[in-house]
């Protein structure tokens, strides 16, 4: 391999002053053994999985190995990129990162590469042309560089509810024809649309909570205010019986926990209180 | 001399906070408290609020001859058209659509089913930003209400579906929506019958290859706030 | 005497149709086309193209120094906040959206340039497989959509880029994006790299952005909805 790496000529070889594979230190993770890290392979071990993920794939990665050596995509030393990629490759799976296929195939192609470039070249003219087996890969990291610049000047862009706002005003004093009511179908449909994307993510739950709780939840937050706190069992509402007792219950424990409302005693055994949480919320913390 | 300069500075500091509020006022989606407009001006120098309803004087005034009025309600300040130019508005409008958008309706959904909720809220379960365009246009139809803020940075509003909401779909009560599991379960059938509801190329999650780097609906939920 | 009250009416009806455009594009959420704002000035004359221009250039210069200005992006015209005020507006609603992932970025940069494209043909430049998320988010997003179908086994969706897209970014066309890097030409360099090389029938695309590849997005106006 290193041989190889010399031929190259435009890549001083780091691994100079390697020690020989019999000498090389195991690197090791969780205390098992894995791959050997080239000298001029610095990632601290502990980030690896983040590392991967910065990557946007093979062809990303391979940019990144040319790029921090300052070399020209042009001028690929493919045995010195394919050792390290290599390496890179061989720590992940050691560590058993979820490793996109693509990444094997791109290791595969590498191999293939580097084995071909071992092989003698014909000596027709012709083969000047079509041979050097890294024209390929060399189109194909030229051109995602360029989408990937792309990308970064996209992000670079203005953008709308990110870098700049529309201007708009109320239109509430105009009139005209009043507008279409929703169908109790079409928001079911919006709905059920929005809850099938939520099924695609699996780690997205829409908790269940009852209607009634959730709509109680508003009209309590409405009432309170706060500066002033509001006697608790007047928030029940009562007049509605058990069951509007039982919603009103649930509704302000929601609130609760969603750290909403606050509650408030002024003594032991005095009636217990509740007001909406304010910003003078730190003024008023004797009422604990 | 000195003294002249003084004004000049409280000048410049009075024309900087009118601009200031003109542009949160513009890019609200609903009215304004005063608190938050002080809150806009924090790099301004100390705003009080007298200072606060000189600058906003000034741009009522600035607006005086124009299409759009300053106006302030119970909750706060605004922009808003004037009246008289109804017919302007609705004859630009070119044929009123007679469906309401998917974004609107998908919003108002979920206001309805998590309500108290937040923009951010909505953002994160629909996906994708919601304009300030839908949620000033779900309360000018009184759909949907603002009932408090939230207290955390920024004190996003807390938004909840109205009486004229319910009204407007012949319910009496919020509870007469249909429970989420049969919602759930109605976008099971769909998706097995191989209907698309919208969007219509929905597919299968594929294992994501940058799983952990793109965007994640679900996590931002409790990220966020 | 006749002469000046003719300028008079001009000037009069010249300041009522730059009114009505103030309302109508402050009433709108979206950017609105030229055609609607002409639709808009119905009842104040005959308003023809340069006397439009001319109504939304003096409406223009109304706005030179204060927190707002008319833009034009692809759909038509808008009031937006200028970049500068930006930090008031955040100041008052800190609830920024959350950041676009690269992957996401990559996979809409290549549809963008390369309109319309398959996804096996993104995927084929990012050299990872497109999650289904990503495609969906951006269909969510309404920047990309599926404006036909290869006629090749499989049939597979073609995606393009939406008005929206361009609105939500400023351009009015897609020849307004940041123009892609030129791939150097290989043959150029090869010598001086001592690499021989396939002759240079290497990139096929024009390197302007959209340029003969990218659909006009004019005609996407139909198809929006």
């Amino acid at each position: 391999m290193s041989s190889s790496a010399e031929t190259e000529g435009d890549l001083a070889p780091p691994e100079a002053a390697e020690p020989g594979a019999d000498g090389e230190m195991l690197y090791r993770v969780h205390g098992e053994p894995v791959a050997e890290l080239p000298a001029d392979l610095y990632i601290p071990p502990d980030a690896l999985e983040v590392f991967l993920d910065s990557f946007e794939g093979p062809l990303d990665l391979l940019l990144y190995l040319i790029r921090r050596q300052n070399l020209d995509i042009l001028a690929i030393p493919i045995a010195e990129i394919t050792r390290q990629y290599m390496a890179y490759i061989e720590v992940m799976r050691a560590l058993r990162l979820e490793l996109a296929g693509e990444y094997l195939v791109m290791a595969a192609l590498l191999a293939e590469i580097k084995s071909r470039m071992l092989l003698p070249r014909p000596s027709e003219a012709q083969s000047d042309d079509d041979t050097d087996p890294r024209m390929a890969l060399i189109r194909q990291l030229q051109e995602y560089e360029q989408f990937k610049t792309a990308a970064e000047r996209l992000d670079e862009l203005p953008r709308m509810d990110r870098d700049v706002y529309a201007a708009g005003a109320s239109v509430e004093a105009l009139e005209g024809p009043p507008p279409p009511a929703p169908t109790l179908d079409e928001l079911m449909e919006a709905l059920a649309a929005v809850m099938h994307r939520l099924s695609l993510t699996a780690h997205h739950h829409v908790s269940t909570e009852q209607l009634s709780v959730r709509s109680r939840m508003s009209d309590i937050l409405e009432r309170l205010h706060p500066e002033r706190f509001v006697d608790f069992v007047t928030l029940l509402m009562s007049a509605e019986g058990r069951q509007g007792v039982v919603v009103s219950f649930l509704a302000i424990l929601e609130l609760t926990k969603a750290g909403l409302i606050e509650w408030g005693q002024s003594e032991p055994y005095s009636p217990i209180r509740l007001r909406r949480r304010g910003a003078d919320i730190h003024s008023a913390e004797v009422s604990a | 001399m000195s003294e002249g300069s003084t004004a000049d500075v409280e000048a410049e500091q009075l024309a900087a906070i009118e601009l200031a509020l003109e542009a949160v006022l513009f890019a609200a989606a609903e009215p304004v408290a005063a608190r938050d407009l002080k809150a806009a001006c924090a790099d301004l120098g100390e705003v009080d609020q007298p200072l606060l309803e000189q600058a906003l004087e000034r741009l009522e005034a600035h607006y005086h001859d124009r299409a759009i009025e300053l106006v302030r309600s119970a909750s706060g300040y605004r922009f808003r058209v004037r009246a008289r130019f109804s017919a302007s508005v609705q004859a630009a409008q070119p044929e009123r659509p007679a469906r309401l958008s998917r974004a609107l309706l998908e919003t108002l959904a979920i206001i309805a089913y998590r309500q108290p909720v937040t923009r951010a809220e909505i953002e994160a379960v629909r996906g994708v930003a919601v304009s300030s365009g839908i949620m000033r246009n779900l309360q000018e139809r009184e759909w949907v209400r603002v009932v408090g803020h939230k207290e955390v940075p920024g004190r996003p509003a807390l938004y909840a579906t109205t009486r004229l909401f319910l009204d407007d779909l012949g319910l009496t009560r919020l509870e007469e929506l249909p429970p989420l599991e049969q919602i759930r379960d109605l976008a099971d059938v769909a998706s097995d019958a191989g209907i698309s509801l919208a969007p219509p190329e929905v597919e299968e999650e594929a294992p994501a290859p940058g799983g952990s780097t793109g965007p994640d609906p679900g996590g931002e939920a409790e990220a966020r706030d």
